[in-house]
């Protein structure tokens, strides 16, 4: 029992434990949900100093699945981030969820432990299992399944083998086909424009925990997905598909901005800025370089650090006014002068300011696109002119100005519980900002795998009719 | 001696089957039912299973068809009636009879074409011990939640019948 | 004397499996059906048995074993079904009992 | 070690604990804290220059890598040559001088601890800017003194033209900070690094087009935030914080980090010619619009921030015509006379009671003595009167842009005069003639007028700094001859824009208003300041957000995507609705589709082979 192990089914127990209490105290619950989570989340801190782990066993013999978890740069801070995340979402439900409180915590340890098999999965039926905790993608199953009948495995270490010598071999239209039934489900997660419309709908149904886990963790698995499984598996298919995704991503990012402007409901605002930050993910991702790697996955956990504090933030101001719409609020900073900062600290590091977390991340997406095209860089670089638009707005109408009767008697600033949940995110995106080597040294070297392993492939293939492969070579003389 | 016997029951169980089905009366039918089991039993003895025969007779044509009796009285039925009939089951149900059949056997007989033939005495691993002694070491755990799978069905039971009669 | 062909005792189970198949079709007597399925499940555990000889394991009479035990169950829980619906809705027509709720 | 970080350190420490405790400190404590702060951080740039002597080679300190992907290593380095040196005298310098002005200014506002804890992040961000040795880091001040301008414009944030003006800045100097990414990426493409020291040296061997490219994205940045042409719009509105704020960063320093960004990259532009000849022209073209617009202006903030803007416009006509240390030489000067300028306002404003129309004013000369005389200095400086300070500088530059092209020095001389006639014309309005408003003007404290005198005897003897040749080792003085001639022309210029002020407004008061109504729709053209916020108004902000809501949110969004997502559900209805004839609820039925089904397995397993082994 390795500490990786431990970490990924403590929550899974704690679910079973949270389930066995009296229901009828809630309180009790709720403490004992946070100092489980708080408890797991301390543990999985030790996966960051340890040597990399991982557990191969079988699982399901006769099919040849295999219960393969394993940790690299590219999902310890994922895993991290969704760690972290759990008790803040604990914390930020406290007073606001008050029915079926047993149900409520019990599933969001649940979660927590589909979210952390997602990440560490090494086995594609694996993560597929995990992956349904939220989703039914049919046709990512479809092509899991079509692979399973060529190679009899779904075991990802052993698929990438076979590629690698050969003994798996996928002409360019099974590849391509391959790699867009997995893109597919993946970019509806993203979520990748045009797929984005169910997000601001399901967020502004959700609770704030909903919010701030969906936002933060859930999108990262589609981002992940495709890191992880489409790039290195089939990279002619992705390099040939490159402009078109890059294309919708560049068109997510300006997109989402401007119809963020123009939103009258916060969290729907929140949300498709959401769209517009996962667009520069993307972006980095189909880059093809290690810069706009390295940067996608740093911006997956920095939008998950800011967008989470945006949506716990934005369920504080809920709690107190009971509105989402930014026309109920205006001039809070006089009533609450401490909740209108960290919120000003928060729409900065979202907008992208130097020395918080997003802007390392954005500055290094925009880096690797201009390294693959430069105008891919010029349009995704009007993103960011936008989210300075729409973000201070919001923060101007919502909290500068006198303030309405109806919004001082509401108001009052933040409580120690708040603060306890705001302030670690607050830490994390100055953290992230300015001490970006604490956490990039780990992303590069899984992600420079994944590029040598796109790039290999490519080599392998390039005589392939049709491709117009954008080698590492190119990529290298351009420099 | 084999193969007379194994007609003889074989025709006892299929006429009994084509009872259960053609008779309209539940209590007919459920007596046919015993009388396809008990022949089932005779050719599980044939086949060597000594243990499953006595299973056969003393937990379905004694306990299981006990209860459908019980529940036939309890219930009144009376012959069914003529009326309301499933258009599809009338369409597709008789060819899909007849091609259920027909590729049952097929299949049947393309897997097993050269098969051994059976001989009454040619398999003795069926008694009372060697299956005991199976289902008590690999199949433990099985068998065990057999028995949890039947606490659970009296239960169930209970309170579904217990609900209504209250 | 060479004993039975195995493939006929599979075709007796199919002509019983088909013959329960049919029972379940064109009865409507919700009793009638549940037998039917009684007689396909029986159907079933000849087959085993014959593999078993067949292949000299006594792990097919393991099978057939279970198959009674779930028989059992479902017999006993099924015919509380039928008992409780019979008390709901006054039939047995399985035609008529065509919707969850009244 | 120097520990070259504890200056821009310090200012962030003094930021920190009044951002946190300031609401709970006494009075005395934010103000010792703040200036404090910024103070040692003064007193520490002169210990380290004085350490580091002669600096004829930039000293560099490297602390911790930033952020490293791949080849690409960005580091916490800062680094000091001569550049950074004046720049870091005029920031600390000036910098505290504004500081304890604003101790006196902001002493009846609300919001003091704030105040000053914006100020010292200021201080921070803007020593950053210049320390940073390489573009990222230069960025992150760049930034961050952006932040803060949005912070201190919107510093009264109950006022929704103030918070307006703010969002309106920041937006503004996105657009540039876009030009300035795109910069940075190419020049990682291009050079490999970011680095001062890695990039400058092999800008010579890249090809012209790229530099220029660079070059111009460059450009594009600088214009945002020293606010040329087009996007000059944020600095007018920016008035609207607090007048110390208008000195220091709208006037000092901030403002003038594009210059310096320019000058810093001197290297790239001397091999982009088209690159540079844009800058000049954007610094002439900036100089003259802008001070077209200063002539019809009543605000006396106003009248100095399009003052700024042309002075920053100068700047730049300096750098685009290759004398890159007479554009830093006048942003030296510009410093002292400009802040003092702004202070000085401050000063009548806080005399006033918050009175800033000019014509409400008047005849204040004698009523605030200190305050008058202050300000005369920077009138005298920035009229160009020698041997005053904004004389050498604008000289330089002058004689730079003669170099040149000639055609150039004429505009420039235009625009002295211009410049000198709207400042008389400012002074005059408010000092001389008779009392307009009904105030009782008083005299600001000395914690007010201390700083006032500093500044005003930086700028009488400011221009004998020879910033030119302190810069030789970095940008090699130009050889034009110091031709007397054109000297004198610009000298003339300035007397004679001053002598037209006077006559309009001291000797004639009658005449401007005349000259206006003759001039017609030429001044309300000037007077609206030829409508640009209008323009941008209707052709880019108008347009976008109406796109967004209208054509992108509720069409695209609503309509197509939502649309095409129900198109398919209404599909899937539809077919939901032919399989729901199946869905009878009848067992039996249920039971044939069951058959069905099995029948084709068996059919498949029959046609596919399975099993046959």
């Amino acid at each position: 029992m390795n500490l990786l192990t431990l970490v990924l089914f403590a929550p899974l127990a704690g679910f079973l434990a949270v389930l066995l209490l009296p229901g009828g105290n809630p309180a009790l619950i709720r403490r004992v949900t946070l100092s489980l989570s708080l408890a797991i989340f301390a543990a999985s801190l030790g996966l960051a100093f340890g040597a990399p782990q991982a557990v191969d066993q079988p699982w399901i013999p006769s099919l040849h699945i295999r219960f393969h978890v394993q940790l690299d740069g590219l999902s310890l801070w994922l895993v991290l981030l969704s760690t972290f995340l759990t008790p803040i979402a604990v914390l930020v439900s406290w007073k606001h969820i008050d029915r079926r409180v047993k149900e409520y915590y019990a599933f969001l340890l649940l979660l927590e432990f589909g979210l952390a098999g997602v990440f560490v999965s090494m086995d594609l039926f694996l993560f597929y299992v995990f992956w349904e905790v939220s989703l039914v993608p049919m046709y990512f199953l479809m092509a899991i399944l079509y692979l399973y009948t060529k190679a009899a495995t779904f075991d990802y270490t052993e698929l990438m083998q076979m590629l690698a010598s050969g003994r798996l071999s996928l002409n360019p239209a099974e590849q391509l086909w391959l790699f867009l039934a997995f893109f597919f489900a993946f970019a509806i997660k993203v979520p990748l424009f045009p797929l984005h419309t169910w997000l601001p709908d399901a967020h502004v149904e959700a609770p704030t925990a909903g919010s701030v886990m969906l936002a933060s963790v859930m999108l990262k698995m589609g981002t992940y997905g495709i890191v992880r499984f489409c790039l290195p598996m089939f990279p002619d298919a992705a390099r040939r598909c490159a402009d078109w995704i890059v294309a919708l991503a560049i068109i997510g990012i300006v997109y989402g901005a401007l119809v963020s402007m123009v939103q009258p409901n916060m969290k729907k605002l929140v949300a498709y800025s959401s769209v517009s930050h996962l667009g520069f993910v993307v972006l980095g991702t189909f880059s093809f370089t290690q810069a706009g790697l390295d940067g996608a996955v740093y911006q997956m956990l920095n939008h998950g650090i800011s967008t989470g504090a945006l949506f716990v933030l934005v369920g504080f101001l809920y709690e107190r006014r009971h509105s989402l719409e930014i026309k109920d609020y205006g001039g809070v900073s006089t009533p609450a002068p401490w909740l209108s900062t960290v919120f000003l600290i928060t729409t900065l590091a979202s907008i992208g300011l130097p020395t918080l977390n997003n802007f390392v991340g954005e500055y290094l997406v925009l880096q690797g696109a201009a390294q693959a095209n430069f105008r891919w860089a010029v349009f995704a670089a009007l993103g960011v002119i936008l989210s300075a638009c729409y973000m201070l707005w919001m923060y101007q109408r919502a909290f500068y100005g006198e303030t309405p009767e109806t919004v001082r008697s509401h108001m009052h600033d933040l409580s120690g519980r708040e603060w306890a949940a705001i302030l670690p995110l607050l830490v994390m995106m100055v953290w992230m900002g300015v001490a970006a080597q604490t956490f990039l040294p780990r992303v590069s070297e899984s992600t420079s795998v994944i590029l040598k392993q796109t790039t290999v492939n490519v080599r392998f293939q390039v005589q392939a009719p049709g491709l117009r492969g954008r080698g590492l070579g190119e990529v290298a003389n351009a420099r | 001696m084999d193969v007379i016997l194994f007609l003889a029951f074989a025709a006892i169980a299929v006429v009994c089957a084509v009872n259960v089905v053609v008779q309209t009366h539940p209590i007919s039918s459920a007596l046919s039912l015993i009388g396809v089991m008990g022949s089932l039993a005779v050719l599980y003895l044939l086949l060597g299973a000594e243990f499953i025969a006595m299973a056969q007779v003393i937990v379905y044509a004694g306990a299981i068809m006990v209860l459908f009796v019980f529940v036939i009285m309890l219930l009144n039925a009376g012959a069914e009636s003529r009326r309301g009939r499933s258009l599809t089951a009338q369409l597709l149900g008789i060819p899909g009879f007849f091609a259920l059949l027909v590729l049952l056997s097929y299949t049947v007989l393309r897997l097993f074409p050269d098969a051994a033939h059976v001989k009454f005495g040619g398999f003795t691993g069926g008694s009372a011990k060697d299956v005991g002694k199976l289902l008590f070491t690999e199949y433990l755990l099985p068998f065990e939640l057999t028995s949890v799978l039947i606490l659970i069905a009296i239960v169930g039971a209970v309170v579904l019948a217990r609900k209504e009669l209250e | 004397m060479t004993g039975v062909p195995l493939s006929w005792y599979l075709i007796l189970s199919a002509l019983l499996f088909a013959l329960g198949v049919a029972g379940f079709l064109f009865r409507r007597n919700i009793i009638t059906v549940f037998m039917s399925i009684e007689l396909m499940l029986n159907a079933v555990n000849l087959s085993f048995v014959a593999f078993s000889y067949q292949l000299k394991q006594v792990n097919g009479h393991i099978f057939t074993f279970f198959v009674m035990v779930v028989a059992a169950a479902e017999a006993a829980v099924g015919l509380a079904i039928i008992l409780t619906v019979f008390k709901n809705r006054e039939t047995l027509n399985v035609d008529e009992v065509n919707s969850l709720k009244n | 070690m120097q520990h070259l970080w504890l200056i821009p350190v310090l200012p962030l420490l003094g930021f920190l604990l009044n951002g946190l405790f300031g609401r709970r400190l006494a009075k005395g404590a934010v103000t010792a804290i703040a200036l404090g702060s910024v103070l040692l951080s003064f007193a520490w740039v002169v210990k380290t220059l004085v350490g580091l002597g002669a600096l004829e080679t930039a000293y560099i300190e490297r602390y911790f890598t930033w952020f490293q992907s791949g080849d690409l290593r960005v580091g916490a380095d800062l680094s000091v040559d001569r550049l950074t040196a004046v720049m870091l005298l005029v920031v600390t310098g000036v910098g505290s001088l504004i500081h304890i002005y604003a101790v006196g200014y902001m002493t009846h506002e609300g919001g003091y601890y704030r105040f000053f804890a914006y100020l010292n992040l200021f201080m921070f961000f803007m020593l950053v800017l210049v320390l940073g040795a390489n573009f990222l880091l230069l960025f992150v001040g760049w930034e961050g003194v952006g932040l803060c301008s949005y912070l201190l414009i919107g510093f009264y944030f109950l006022k929704k033209s103030a918070t307006d003006a703010g969002k309106k800045a920041f937006i503004v100097n996105r657009i540039g900070d876009f030009g300035f990414s795109l910069a940075m990426l190419l020049i990682v493409i291009t050079f490999g690094s970011l680095d001062f020291g890695a990039v400058f040296p092999a800008a010579a061997s890249k090809p012209e087009s790229t530099l220029t490219l660079i070059g111009l994205l460059l450009l594009l940045g600088a214009c945002g935030k020293s606010a040329q042409a087009p996007l000059y719009v944020w600095l007018p509105d920016a008035m609207e914080g607090p007048t110390p704020v208008s000195a220091l960063i709208h006037a000092a320093t901030m403002v003038t980090a594009g210059v310096y960004m320019v000058a810093r990259s001197s290297a790239i532009y001397l091999h982009a010619h088209a690159a540079q000849e844009m800058v000049a022209y954007i610094g002439l073209g900036t100089a003259v619009f802008a001070a077209t617009i200063g002539l019809a202006q009543n605000d006396i903030k106003k009248v100095f921030a399009y003052s700024t803007v042309s002075q920053l416009g100068y700047m730049f006509l300096g750098l685009g015509a290759g004398a890159f240390s007479a554009g830093i030489f006048h942003l030296v000067t510009h410093a002292f006379f400009k802040a003092l300028l702004f202070l000085g306002a401050g000063s009548v404003i806080h005399a006033l009671e918050g009175e800033q129309d000019l014509r409400h004013m008047g005849g204040l000369r004698t009523r605030i003595p200190v305050t008058f005389w202050t300000l005369a200095c920077a009138w005298v400086a920035i009229a160009g009167i020698p041997p005053f300070a904004g004389f050498h500088s604008k000289d330089a530059i002058l004689l730079a842009a003669h170099h040149h092209a000639p055609w150039m020095y004429w505009v420039g001389v235009l625009t002295a005069a211009m410049t000198a006639f709207y400042v008389s014309r400012a002074m005059f309005l408010a000092f001389f003639g008779e009392p307009r408003g009904h105030h009782h003007p008083h005299e600001s404290p000395p914690v007010m007028t201390a700083p006032l005198a500093v500044l005003a005897l930086l700028s009488l003897a400011g221009g004998f700094l020879d910033v030119p040749k302190f810069l030789e080792p970095l940008f090699p003085l130009s050889e034009g001859a110091h031709d007397f001639a054109l000297v004198a022309i610009s000298v003339v210029a300035g007397l004679a824009g001053i002598g037209l002020a006077a006559l309009f407004y001291v000797v004639k008061p009658g005449l401007a208003d005349a000259v206006a109504n003759a001039l017609g729709g030429l001044y309300t053209l000037v007077y609206n300041k030829y409508f640009v916020d209008e323009l941008y108004d209707a052709a880019v902000v108008r347009p976008v957000e109406t796109g967004s809501r209208e054509a992108l949110w509720k069409g695209v969004d609503a309509g197509l995507i939502d649309g095409a997502a129900n198109g398919v559900a209404s599909i899937a209805r539809a077919t939901g609705g032919l399989l729901r004839l199946i869905q009878s609820g009848n067992i039996r039925s249920y039971a044939t589709w069951v058959v069905f089904g099995s029948i084709l397995v068996l059919v498949a397993i029959g046609l596919v082979g399975g099993g046959a082994r």
